[in-house]
């Protein structure tokens, strides 16, 4: 045990795995850097530094950068997955699915089920979402609530180091296609981390906190928002259960629904946009299976339908606040 | 590359299988018993044997919309291929993928595809596994002449030669994409792109299966050699139309009987062997006649097979949930 | 006023909008079709036939065929409408939108808000969308709850002729970029339809029925459905409205709210994948804003969260059926 | 082609207001006042004054991430792009796009573009515009070294070859794509791509702003007399790093410095310029003053600037809704 960021979490998990099984492989962008450059061979580990010290440790055979080309890559990664490799790709930013999607939904998502269940394609896609970094409309998006949509894709959202580093090693050893988002805004997050493998399974959300009278289901950064408002609450009188996912597919339904039924109460946070997103997903699944449950209206918390800002101020008032969960819950209690 | 009696034989009736299995596609779907889309490849059988002659179950390769002859060449087992056509659940993918998703991954035939250009993606990575795990494997991607514009192919291009990949990037052109033509949307030429990508290239008559076998055991011998990938362009014509039901306006009239009679690939084949006196004609009829027993059998089975179960539509979604 | 079918319907108000207005442009492939081959010029009108007519009016230079480069072709439409043309491009089937997203959802619909509102860029983006045809996992999809969680686009359904053109005319002089869904079964329903051209305004749903016990709210094919569906329970007493939203973003919230308001009980109705889908978005909206009013658990009705299966026998029992929404009908009345 | 003076002047000033505009967001960004990620333009201005000195209103452009100069020789308001970089109201876009996404339609700058690869689908479409509405107007997409490669680029290629769009291609390759060199990532070459869709090409010196503005001279006239795309591929160099905060660790060791000292193309345009006796360089230098004072007040009037009103947050997402 000893405290590690979530971009260390995230570089161990790697690290491990790798060392583990020689199938796994970790291709990206940059990924080790410098590929053909004059300078440090090993010069980037991805724009923000999570793949570093990989290539001096597993060499350009088994850290592999990539040219600009998300098609062709993450294509290859998904055909080496389903012929034997366990590849870690790295789309840089999740806001980039554009140009790469084809290969996802409808080549790595749909392989198994198309091919009546003789195909097995254990890719993981890391990629980075998320706004905070003043990086504006095209690289803070969230878009999960895309990748959930589709049946055939599993996708992790962990909300911490701890989080970060048992889902990727679980993502990495699943034999479905994985894509797992870290939100840049968590990388320099620090917490206690065991230093040795583990695993998170999927579909196992975790109860950070609980209480009597809300149930607040929060999404990465927002599970930590979400115990801030907790926090303030307490001293209110007001006694929180938050719900972490960790995986919105597949989506432990019962931890929320049994949650709900304790506390008659839901809001829902999330940092993605709100038409057919993941605070809708969730806010349906609560008003279809624990109705009767509810003593108040379903609230979510969300920004609201508009591309990401740029301006700081702007960018602020976007993103759900401590204060704007709280906000709910004190309606939801009303 | 000398190709003895036995592979003669072997590529013969290859070819003629998959002649024999759209032709029965044909005369089955305007019939009325096959549902969905269907792209039939007859009148290519030259390229899909040409390069598969060379692959075993190490190479894999990737298909398009227009799989059945690149199935049937890779091994893919016939009677499988046409229940899945049918939508049986005995079919190669329990029904579940039909004509556009025939697959069959032991064989290292890695699925039709239903989206042009999906193939060359998931081939540099079915090449990129072959030179991790050091199998000696290859990987081929067919690609029409329409697919051959899109990003997705050109993007694989460029990663084949940067990686340095056991790939190889075969261009069916058939002279149309739909009921576009070839000349129209492909701005330059096949050569130059694989030129301009660093990548040796070979431009072939499809119909001609001495050129294609020879050209691709070359690509083939390159990339196992770790010589990196190739493009293998070849112009042939499909017999019938983009897809079942296509009334074909865009052609010329009598383009296709034209090429029946003067450019097709089996005649082309049995015309050579017969005249180098490799082979008897009879040998050929023999299989012809085998061929079409095993077609006849096929079908049979098919309609007399039974649909998926219901429980079938929700399985195999994930390997666990 | 004459009988026409949906087909019919959609290439008539593209012909209107030429004649209207000179920068009116259609372009996808084989729109004409033919394009450098020896036979006929106008062979195919798209795979299904629904520009047929559109190149021998209006030529070659307002009629373009592309070849199957959907990145280039619908950003060439993205660009040339934030240039001076109002571009109809057609993607043929929507499930084909992973090689071309980023153009749509990074740009198109981002650019009014990135640019502070300088930009416009009156794109329309016609699709085939839709289970029924065999036509197996990539050829099935709806797809539309995805853009309808881009802010910035704005999203069509039209569940029938008469529908279909009124909303692609107006699709055509919106100003915003637009995706108009086309479900591929319902090309050859027929309907009286206005010969002359009309509008349908976007964000105001259409009542097909009025009934006092359960609001049934359908998109697309499934309208026709529900209806079916409302038939079979009339006979049992059971009334329902059905409310057909016509556009899925901007979304007709008020009309949706009011209709439960008045009924006490939802069923949604929807073809598109259940996760993060439209049934889920419009479940949330009514458990967030008119919880008070509800009777009874809403009820959503959707295919089940895989792919779509090719064998015909798997795939009608993937699509929703008229049964099946009756059947729901019943449980929010039990 | 010949400039005259006025136009010479006109082009030492825009390269050096590009030139200024960068050194000193690269120092405001030092010191914490800029947000987000500024890709820099500093070292590539021959190629965007080369470019743009051909194009008027009528001509459209599609930038890149490093978008900076496109912009200003394209006509964009300085003070405006300042702001917009520190994220303010009055910003070019009202703070709401930041570096990456300045754009401004009204003097044909379709935009940066945080999407590598995103600017050319679009640039065909502006080029269409043109085409069809009978404009006279042409349209130009920049991409960089790492951008050559994506589908969307290629892809575009095509496009605008087969639909004969007056477009044209300008690849700046500084040598790299983030820390990735273009001699790994770019497969082949350049003008090969060109040849391989049909399009004309030129290889040039980036730091020569004489022969880029010869070169695109010749594709512009090219393109507005309906003989189609071309391609122009500079070789220059960039000053900073790929985005304000890389240590550059994967660069040579003085290279930057070699650069600036060796190749610098505002150095290279001045010595050209007096040598040949056509300008003086009293005349630049007080150009170079001038730019200064310009600089200075945008930075000083971008920080004194308020940042948008909280309700522009909702605003301008649809022109109706
Ligand atoms: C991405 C994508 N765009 C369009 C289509 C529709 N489509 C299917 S096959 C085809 C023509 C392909 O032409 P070509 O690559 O020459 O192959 P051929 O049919 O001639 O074998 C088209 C446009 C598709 N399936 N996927
Ligand atoms: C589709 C996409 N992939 C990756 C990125 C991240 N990215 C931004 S700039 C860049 C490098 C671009 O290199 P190049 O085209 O040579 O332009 P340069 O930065 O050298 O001007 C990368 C990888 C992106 N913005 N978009
Ligand atoms: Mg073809
Ligand atoms: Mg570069």
């Amino acid at each position: 045990m000893s405290k590690k960021s979530y971009r260390q979490a995230i570089n161990e998990a790697l690290a491990q795995e790798m060392r583990r099984d020689p199938t796994v492989i970790v291709m990206g962008e940059d990924n080790a850097g410098g590929m053909g450059a004059p300078g440090d061979d090993d010069a980037w580990g991805g724009v923000l530094g999570v793949t570093k010290g990989l290539m001096p440790e597993f060499g350009r055979d088994r850290v592999l950068d990539t040219p600009i080309t998300e098609s062709a890559f993450i294509g290859a990664a998904v055909g080496a997955a389903a012929t034997g490799l366990r590849p870690v790709a790295e789309l840089m930013f999740v806001d980039f699915l554009g140009v790469c999607f084809d290969q996802i939904f409808n080549q790595a998502a749909k392989f198994r089920y198309m091919f009546g269940g003789k195909a097995v394609t254990p890719v993981v896609i890391r990629t980075m979402y998320g706004a905070g970094f003043r990086a504006a409309s095209q690289h803070s998006q969230c878009l999960y609530p895309i990748f959930t949509h589709i049946p055939g894709l599993k996708v992790v959202v962990p909300s911490s180091a701890y989080e970060a580093k048992g889902l990727l090693i679980q993502s990495i050893r699943d034999n479905d296609p994985v894509i797992f988002l870290e939100h840049k805004v968590l990388y320099d997050e620090i917490e206690e981390v065991p230093d040795e493998p583990y695993t998170i399974p999927f579909g196992e959300a975790n109860l950070t906190r609980e209480g009597d009278h809300v149930t607040i289901v929060a999404l990465g950064r927002m599970v930590g928002f979400a115990n801030r408002a907790a926090d303030a609450l307490q001293k209110e009188g007001i006694t929180c259960t938050v719900v972490d996912p960790r995986t919105t597919s597949p989506l432990d339904e019962d931890t929320i629904i049994e949650s709900v039924e304790n506390t008659g109460r839901l809001v829902v946070v999330d940092e993605a946009s709100p038409r057919c997103g993941m605070a809708a997903d969730i806010s349906a699944l609560v008003a279809q299976n624990a109705f009767k449950a509810l003593k108040a209206p379903i609230r979510m918390v969300t920004p609201p339908h508009t591309p990401v800002p740029f301006a700081p101020q702007l960018e602020d008032a976007y993103i759900p606040t401590p204060e704007k969960i709280a906000d709910a819950v004190r309606h939801v209690m009303a | 590359m000398q190709l003895n009696r036995e592979e003669l034989l072997q590529s013969y009736r290859t070819m003629c299988t998959i002649r024999e299995f759209e032709e029965r596609v044909h005369s089955e779907f305007s019939e009325g018993g096959i549902p969905g889309f269907v792209h039939l490849y007859a009148g290519e059988e030259a390229s899909a044997v040409g390069v598969c002659s060379h692959l075993d179950d190490r190479d894999n390769i990737a298909s398009t919309h227009r799989g059945h002859g690149h199935c049937i060449a890779k091994g893919c087992d016939v009677n499988g291929m046409m229940a899945e056509i049918f939508g049986r659940g005995d079919g190669l993918c329990g029904g579940k993928g039909g004509s556009m998703h025939i697959a069959d991954l032991s064989k290292g035939m890695m699925g039709a595809n239903g989206i042009v250009g999906g193939g060359p993606p998931l081939i540099c990575g079915a090449a990129l596994t072959a030179k991790t795990l050091k199998t000696g494997g290859v990987a081929v991607a067919f690609v029409g002449d329409g697919a051959s514009n899109q990003g997705t192919t050109l993007e694989s291009y460029n990663l084949a030669k940067v990686w340095n990949l056991p790939a190889i990037f075969v261009v069916e052109d058939n002279g149309y994409a739909e009921s576009t033509a070839s000349v129209w949307a492909v701005a330059g030429d096949q050569s130059k792109r694989a030129a301009a990508f660093g990548m040796p290239s070979y431009e072939l008559d499809g119909n001609d299966f001495f050129a294609i076998h020879q050209a691709a055991g070359e690509a083939v011998e390159r990339a196992r050699g770790g010589g990196g990938p190739s493009l293998i362009h070849v112009k042939l014509t499909r017999y019938f139309g983009h897809f079942e039901g296509d009334a074909m306006t865009y052609r010329q009239a009598g383009e296709i009987e034209v090429a029946r009679r003067e450019r097709d690939p089996l005649r082309f084949f049995r015309q050579r062997v017969t005249e180098a006196g490799v082979l008897e004609a009879h040998q050929l009829d023999e299989i012809e006649s085998e061929v079409k027993r095993l077609i006849d059998q096929s079908v049979v089975l098919s309609k007399a097979a039974p649909p998926p179960t219901p429980e079938r539509l929700l399985t195999d979604v994930y390997v666990s949930y």
